[in-house]
């Protein structure tokens, strides 16, 4: 399996494809703890980055992960679109033009993608926000490049199950950041609608390699 | 529920294109909102508000001499874009700088945000205020989490005459912190409001019921409570917010009592006239208050209780005349 | 719903002096109704409005310079009694005589006429111009016994611009019985409204059903028809009223799209936006529109198309300035 | 039987009865071709003129019927408002300040009542108003009159049975006046909600004598 433009143009499909089929789940998620849009802000996010990539063909991993930044950052209005906006803008300038990624490479465009959430959204761990799902991922998707057999596959399940784990253990938490943080301890017994999509959008890249 | 369309898609576009076209005399459409159609004096500080659709007037409404130079468009409920953002306030620049001004949620805060590196970048000085007047978003302690209700009103209305007054960008953005450091907001909800297309409300509430601090886009509340009679009601906004008093209030307020959408101006009158008399027991001046939809979601069920503690400064650019599409005074 | 009371049976009044408390600057409460707060000029001509409570805007909202010198508040959706249009009369004449104008309902008939009976045998020269532009209440070779629902706005806007002009009570009279022979309207509802206390809406409206011509106090419509889509309500609009053209008509028009209380204003706006452009193909030209809630019926869903088809002196009168708690113009 | 004041002021007690009974009826009636609101119109002002009864203490039953005429006028801003109030004034009128009312002036009176609707709503028969009600009730009442050996039981029975017909006689008609004419053709196949109460005054008036 190599990660090559037609990867990432497959792992864009099926996050369009996720988004599509998560969006009740995720807007009901959103309605518990913020304002009932995040499915909606998703779908019609990834069904725009669909558009653009038809039209544009990119030719490298990181002009189809430049193309889905500027989309969402255009078309989602909510907080998850400069937030995801941001991190595959970080994470296409870690792959600059390479043609295909290594486990390494991944991983550092895992973490720069991550940086660039933390960056733009200066919440912590905790805050219950996406990055509990980013960061974890990362951790894992680190260790897994770090292993000498690491291949990328494995990188992705690390960070896809890492993402998953993450988003799970958001549900206890007292919301710092986002709309969710209005409603104090309220929040708490709730899943972070960003750190959901998060784990969605990893997992989605998982199915466009294996 | 929200019925008048072609394609829920195009709703926010095509109800925008109307506006303009309703209201020539003050607005202009450009890419990603609307600018004054009448001439700003060269080196004005632009004023530029903004956010999501759906909450007409805010803020479209308010684009007019003595309110704001431009409104920046979102979709539905959703914050503009950065690039319109940036776009808009390119168009309302006349020399003076800009204000970004337009309630505290993380969407907007992002976008508004990097439309300010840009435009900052390229040499349009630029200046952001998020209006955060809900006291149900956050405790005081902590009133820069609070997210912007109908508060929007008080904090462009300084501002715009601020800049009206011919104020640099330095004094606009004191007298606009000032402004929102001194109004408090607090909302109660009845029912939701539908989005065009959508078959079920964005939330609901259930009969019988009123939810306290709801906020405009359904974000829930702190508290559910039985419906309360009107004087009840009136007790309840005007005790919160009091407990809530910024520092060196003073006795003179601005009161705005805000419907957000369904709850109807008998209504919203009667509340008003049991307010002014508990403001005016608790030894408080109100000020040529407003009654009125001046902050709506849609067609929800809602209203809100605004106070803006006055000073000298403040009252004079709140008595100054304003004239937009929604909000006039004086002239 | 209307849920904001405390007791149902004092709603108007309370709603009426709530009003006051909010408009101070502009009117001031008399026995029955409100007066403007400001002076008028020695012999003025004094137009009264009024009509039942629940329609704000109309029929307080409208007083001031400009527009309507005083209006008599009866309960809600009733007319008030002769008494009371008498003494908010009495109240309002500055010695140029009356102009009594209001919807064209029996029970507004009624006790409007008794109170000029009384207003001209105590020697206040008193006349009467009823409103009735609603095509779907009568045809128009019945023109007279026509209802008034939005058309209100244009008939008090030309008749207070005459009063405030100086003309004698002859011009103020002419000019409004001019304003109301070119002004048709047309109203769609979507489903009902409560009065307060009321458990069950006053009528309502099939879901994905629209009623055209329903009448602002739930008077039945004249046709049911299925939900359409904004564009095809501006073609039926737009295609009725202009098959009721008036006599000698010209080509400029105002157009007015008043939302009856739930349909809001990026809705209303939306549908402006395709009637303008529908008048524009038919060869008229638009002239300073109106687009917002004017002439409501509590938390109705619905909307209205007026159309004001505009002479000389109407334009005139109608691009004059008013100032009023809920509408103004120019300055 | 005599029809004194008091019989006048158990009349308006059970016209309150009959209105309060009747509001939803009436509400109903008015909501096909009209606004819904004539039980409550009829009802708030018959409640208040027997507020106005329990203050006033009237001593005639002229009198007694001009307050009611008063009071109607001022608290029911309908149609049915004024009408009844001009009915009632210029009954009280032709009824002057007898003490007690016998069959001759009784009948004068019921049509004085009808004139005053005539005169000021303009109606006239066939228009599916309370004028169709009211013109039989007349005219069967100075039939019964005008028979030698007629009572004033006799003369009120006639006269409320007539406008029981009158009214149910409005069924197929086309309204002329008031808001059911708003309908045209529609308004056929519906009861004139005036017509309706004014039978059920009539109604009253035999109730307060027998
Ligand atoms: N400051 C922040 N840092 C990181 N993530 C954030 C921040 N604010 C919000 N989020 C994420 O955004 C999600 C909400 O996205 P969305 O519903 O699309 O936007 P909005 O809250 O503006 O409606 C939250 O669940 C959270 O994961
Ligand atoms: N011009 C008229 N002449 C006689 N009766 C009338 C006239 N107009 C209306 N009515 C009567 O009034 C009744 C309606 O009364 P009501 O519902 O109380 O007033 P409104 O129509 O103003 O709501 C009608 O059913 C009819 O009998
Ligand atoms: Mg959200
Ligand atoms: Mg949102
Ligand atoms: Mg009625
Ligand atoms: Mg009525």
């Amino acid at each position: 399996m190599v990660l090559d433009v037609n990867w990432a143009v497959r792992w864009l499909t099926l996050c369009a494809q996720a988004m599509a089929e998560n969006r009740v789940w995720l807007i009901e998620l959103d309605r518990a703890i913020g304002d009932s849009d995040h499915g909606e802000n998703m779908d019609r996010g990834f069904q725009a980055v669909l558009d653009k990539l038809a039209e544009a063909r990119p030719e490298t991993p990181g002009a189809a992960l430049k193309l889905t930044a500027m989309t969402l950052m255009s078309k989602v209005g909510g907080a998850a679109g400069p937030l995801y906006g941001t991190a595959f803008l970080r994470a296409s300038t870690a792959l600059g033009d390479a043609a295909e990624i290594d486990p390494g490479r991944l991983a550092d465009a895992l973490a720069a993608a991550r940086d660039g959430i933390v960056a733009r959204g200066k919440a912590e761990s905790g805050d219950k926000t996406m990055v509990d799902a980013w960061t974890p991922a990362v951790e894992a998707a680190k260790a897994a490049a770090a292993d000498g057999a690491g291949t990328v596959l494995g990188v992705l399940v690390a960070a896809a199950e890492a993402a998953e784990a993450g988003a799970v253990a958001t549900d206890p938490l007292v919301a710092r950041k986002g709309r969710a943080s209005y409603l104090g301890e309220r929040s708490a017994g709730h899943r972070d609608p960003g750190a959901a999509s998060s784990a969605l959008i990893l997992r989605a890249a998982v199915g466009a390699a294996a | 529920m929200t019925r008048i369309f072609d394609n829920p898609a195009d709703f926010a576009d095509e109800a925008l294109d109307g506006f303009v076209a309703a209201n020539r005399g003050y607005v202009a459409r450009v890419n990603g909102g609307v600018v004054r159609s009448t001439e700003v004096p060269a080196g004005q500080v632009a004023v530029v508000v903004g956010g999501g659709s759906g909450h007409y007037p805010a803020f479209a409404g308010l684009v007019g001499p003595g309110l704001a130079t431009a409104s920046a468009c979102g979709n539905m409920f959703a914050s503009p874009a950065a690039g319109q953002i940036y776009r808009v306030a390119k168009a309302a620049n006349a020399g003076g700088g800009v204000l970004l001004s337009y309630g505290n949620y993380a969407g907007d805060v992002l976008h508004f945000g990097q439309a300010q590196l840009r435009l900052n970048a390229e040499g349009i000085e630029t200046r952001t205020v998020t209006v955060t007047d809900d006291i149900a978003s956050a405790p005081l302690d902590q009133i820069g989490k609070r997210r912007g209700i109908a508060g929007d009103l008080t904090v462009f209305k300084i501002a715009g005459a601020a800049a009206e007054a011919g104020l640099s960008l330095d004094e606009v953005e004191r007298l606009a912190i000032k402004a929102n450091h001194r109004t408090r907001s607090l909302g109660v909800a009845f029912d939701g409001c539908t989005l065009p297309g959508a078959v079920a409300p964005l939330f609901r509430v259930p009969a019988g019921q009123m939810s306290l601090g709801l906020g405009i886009h359904g974000e829930p509340g702190i508290s559910e409570h039985p419906m309360p009679t009107a004087s009840a009601l009136a007790e309840l906004l005007v005790s919160r917010l009091l407990a809530d008093t910024p520092d060196h209030p003073g006795n003179r307020v601005v009161a705005i009592v805000n419907g957000l959408g369904t709850v109807k101006y008998d209504e919203l009158f009667l509340l008003f006239g049991k307010i002014e008399k508990l403001l005016t027991v608790a030894g408080l001046t109100v000020v040529e208050p407003e009654c009125g939809e001046l902050v709506t979601s849609l067609d929800m069920s809602g209203l809100s209780l605004t106070l803006l503690w006055l000073d000298e400064e403040l009252e004079q650019y709140w008595a100054d005349p304003a004239d937009s599409p929604a909000y006039r005074k004086g002239n």
